[in-house]
């Protein structure tokens, strides 16, 4: 027996404080762990539905499988993307304006 | 309250907290550690909740393979040790950003809340249901996936090709004209 | 110890193999190992491991703490006065040795002294025990430098058909009873085996360094059958003379 | 209370075989190593060659200062030995040795193995950052690509397995073990073999630690009690690795006596593999840093990706 308020309570406050991250970082990886703290706040929420409720396709986990994985291709290139900025431009600062 | 909830609530905290200093905290190396907490109390959330699976490919995976990797990428840019300033926006810009994310925070809990209803039986998922659902019925959302991840790889290595490229064109400037560049 | 091959013959594979195999063949063969303090080394017998000092062979001419590479040998002499031996003589003047000093922690084990000493007074010896717990312990003064003297091994025997020893020479020719019956002073023994000694063997005839290779701590393989004649004279000289010129073979004749 | 009882009985018994098995495997490095180089090794510690040569090696680390750098960030320079031991220790309580004798049964311990070990990684990294040394830096950079580039590799090779046994779980894979799988399954074994001493650093893949390189990589600034838990856990690698793929490759417990002795066999292919693993150390020299990244992009992939192909063929074939 489970109650479904403190998994919901967590995604939430999970993408709060993910949007805060990717707002107040200057630095392209911090930013980069915002967007990872919203990912898994979806996370969350897939997998408590999932959990408790007559999930026939197991949904909840597959689809949280799926979000992990493309997780992992997004860090990918994007940090490929920061690395390359950084070779450029010598910082990773997303604030700056690119002269 | 149930035995669930109370450790639900456990390393739900942990989860929260973590989470919040890896989003504050100036420390830049720290903040990925923060996530590695966070992540890993997100996994035991998992693990309350009754998936194992996906705890465990979230321990492998992200733990083992995403921090590492923002780490990785931490430690080539810039991380030195010490509170960093320079990582977060000015003093107003994070009040707007906490005002945003509390935004965030108070409309999903306004729309989940009402819907959690009473406690409710975890069945459990075994590996095996995961198991046949994702070779049954999302079998071609996990075949796009698949491609997915093979293009992600090829952007990843062709993004640092390309820069490599354009570095090593820099360098050469003076001596080559510019269709050597082009065929660069 | 094969035959040398080229860098590259047949990829990688019977590389890693061949790496496998040998190691694998070396662990089932017996070690070669001997644990040095239960099982005392086999050292080559010239081993070169500890430096000796022959102190009666100093003339403290100071050339080995010149030549030192890394000045590690300290050398403190006086000079002292020896009176004239016969009436109306002149003094005559010998260099007394202080101090000799080697600080085994600066030497490198060169061996540049032993090859410069004219006078045959530094010697390899065989001896490697002597570390300390404290690196200023390993500044050796002549007392313990001399007592590696009797580890030094015998020098190598000389060539069949080569000239007989100076000493071996001198110990064989007849001993002159002229000379040998007045006590010959020990001021001109001492000054007398000095300039001479190393490079003229046909001209050492002199009953002090005769008696030498007994008198001190080297042995040499045909001084057994020398001592017998001549020790009796610088014995007697040495009970008779003066303490003060310290004539270096007659005491340590002695002493042996 | 008999739960507690037992619950604290596997505990410790865990607890016992972590501190107890690296130190066998580390006294047989001593000793193997020493005869494959035509040495003796240690012979004086605990007198009947040199035994206890490991605890005195403890002592020693136990009287050590304990030395933080003063540039240092401190607490995760603290922190990461604790980061890099305990993922091993919670690993080998899920390491069946036989049928019943597991500390603690999970259904997918295969992947559980794995997502621990993973874990283990940042403490490589948080240690060469935290230490304010460029070598340990460089150091923690090139065990996280290390690690990152063979951790694909040696899951494709278990999953291979996994496939076949049609099992996540340790128990369930070495039950339906059979020895035709010795052949079956040898290229992914040797896949596992090799990703798995990638993944443990150890020669000849030891270039995060390489000393004439980076003197000695994350661990330079590591002194004492600290440096010799990073020690711990290289050893505590080997072993749970050796008996990862005793269980995997080798089927476990699985041979004569099976059902007295089947704890024994398991150690037993494990003491092997890891006298392999030693093996390997002493016979090959260490890789260069693009050849470490090409034998795992170039041929371990491809080779698990096969390992796996055909693991999937045989076993649609054969149901």
């Amino acid at each position: 027996m489970i109650h479904l308020a403190g998994p919901y309570a967590l995604a939430a406050v999970l993408a709060g404080l993910g949007a805060y991250g990717v707002l107040a970082r200057r630095n392209a990886v911090l930013m980069l762990i915002g967007v990872e703290l919203i990912l898994n706040a979806a996370n969350l929420l897939l997998v408590s539905v999932g959990s408790v409720g007559a999930d026939t396709w197991q949904a909840g986990n597959v689809l949280t499988l799926f979000v992990i994985t493309i997780a992992a291709a997004e860090v990918c290139v994007a940090l490929a993307v920061v690395l390359a900025l950084f070779r450029l431009r010598g910082d990773v600062d997303l604030t700056r304006r690119a002269e | 309250m149930t035995t669930l909830d109370i450790a639900f609530a456990g390393v739900g905290l942990v989860a929260a907290a973590s989470g919040l200093l890896a989003v504050t905290t100036r420390h830049v190396v720290h903040a990925a550690l923060w996530l590695v907490v966070c992540l890993g109390s997100v996994a035991g959330c998992y693990l309350v909740l009754g998936a194992e699976l996906v705890a465990l490919v979230q321990l492998l995976v992200y733990v083992g393979a995403v921090v590492v990797l923002v780490l990785f990428a931490l430690m080539l840019t810039r991380a030195p040790i010490g509170p960093n300033p320079e990582v977060t926006t000015s003093r107003a810009h994070r009040a707007l950003a906490a005002v945003l994310g509390a935004g965030v925070t108070a409309l999903l809990l306004s729309v989940l809340l009402p819907v959690a209803g009473p406690a409710r039986k975890r069945p459990g998922t075994s590996n095996t249901a995961v198991a046949e659902q994702v070779f049954g019925t999302w079998v071609w959302p996990f075949e796009a996936l698949s491609l997915l991840l093979l293009v992600a790889l090829v952007a990843a290595f062709a993004i640092s090709r390309m820069t490599r490229a354009a570095e090593v064109a820099q360098s050469a400037l003076p001596e080559m004209t510019a269709p050597e560049r082009i065929s660069q | 110890m094969s035959e040398p091959r080229t860098p590259r013959s047949g990829g990688a594979l019977p590389g890693l193999l061949k790496g496998l195999a040998t190691t694998a063949r070396t662990l089932a063969r017996p070690t070669h190992t001997t644990e040095y303090p239960d099982a005392p080394p086999h050292l080559p017998p010239r081993s070169r491991g500890v430096i000796a000092l022959l102190e009666e062979n100093c003339t403290s001419c100071m050339l080995c703490a010149r030549e030192c590479p890394d000045w590690c040998i300290y050398i403190d002499s006086h000079k002292e006065t020896l009176p004239a031996t016969t009436p109306g003589g002149r003094e005559r003047q010998r260099n007394v040795l202080d101090r000799f000093a080697i600080d085994f922690s600066l030497c490198m084990y060169c061996g540049i002294c032993i090859e410069v000493c004219p006078f045959d007074a530094l010697h390899w010896s065989p001896e490697f025990e002597y570390s300390e717990l404290d690196i200023r312990d390993l500044l050796h003064e002549k007392d313990r430098l001399g007592q590696w003297m009797p580890t030094v091994p015998p020098p190598p025997a000389l060539d069949e058909h080569s000239a007989e020893p100076a000493e071996v020479a001198a110990a064989n020719k007849p001993a002159r009873p002229a000379r040998a019956a007045g006590a010959p002073p020990p001021a001109r023994a001492a000054r007398a085996e000095r300039p001479e000694r190393p490079e003229r063997p046909a001209r050492a005839e002199r009953p002090a360094r005769a008696e030498r290779p007994e008198g001190t701590a080297r042995p040499e393989p045909p001084a057994d059958s020398v001592p017998a004649e001549p020790p009796t004279p610088p014995s007697t000289a040495s009970e008779s003379g003066s303490a003060e010129t310290k004539s270096p073979e007659p005491t340590s004749g002695e002493d042996q | 209370m008999t739960d507690v009882l037992e619950v604290t009985l596997r505990s410790v018994s865990v607890l016992a075989a972590f501190l107890v098995l690296p130190l066998l495997v580390g006294q047989a490095e001593h000793k193997v190593m020493a005869h494959m180089q035509g040495r003796l090794g240690p012979m004086y510690a605990g007198g009947f060659h040199g035994w206890a040569q490991l605890v005195a090696d403890g002592v020693k680390f136990v009287q050590k200062e304990d030395i933080t750098p003063a540039a240092a960030d401190r607490r995760v320079f603290r922190f990461a030995p604790a980061v890099a031991l305990v993922p091993y220790l919670v690993a080998m309580a899920v390491i069946p040795l036989s049928p019943d004798l597991v500390a603690a049964d999970a259904p997918a311990s295969a992947l559980f193995v794995l997502a621990t070990t993973a874990v283990g990684i940042l403490g490589t990294l948080m240690a060469g950052w935290a230490s304010a040394n460029k070598y340990s830096l460089l150091g923690a950079m090139r065990s996280a690509a290390q690690l990152l580039s063979y951790e694909l590799p040696l899951v494709l090779a278990v999953a291979s397995v996994c496939l076949a046994a049609g099992s996540l779980s340790l128990g369930g894979i070495a039950q339906a073990w059979s020895p035709w799988w010795l052949i079956w399954q040898l290229p992914g074994a040797l896949v596992f073999l090799v990703a798995a001493v990638a993944e443990l650093q150890r020669p000849p893949f030891d270039m995060p630690v390489a000393d004439a390189e980076i003197v000695f990589g994350a661990y330079t600034e590591y002194t004492g009690l600290r440096f010799a838990f990073f020690l711990l856990a290289e050893y505590a690698g080997i072993v749970v690795m050796s008996l990862l793929f005793a269980v995997l490759y080798l089927g476990g417990w699985q041979g004569p006596f099976s059902d007295q002795l089947g704890w024994l066999w398991t150690l037993l292919k494990g003491l092997v593999i890891a006298v392999v693993i030693i093996w390997l150390r002493v016979a090959w020299p260490r890789l260069r840093e693009d050849q470490l990244q090409h034998l795992a992009w170039i041929v371990l992939v491809p080779l698990a990706l096969a390992q796996l192909a055909l693991t999937g063929v045989w076993v649609v074939v054969s149901a």
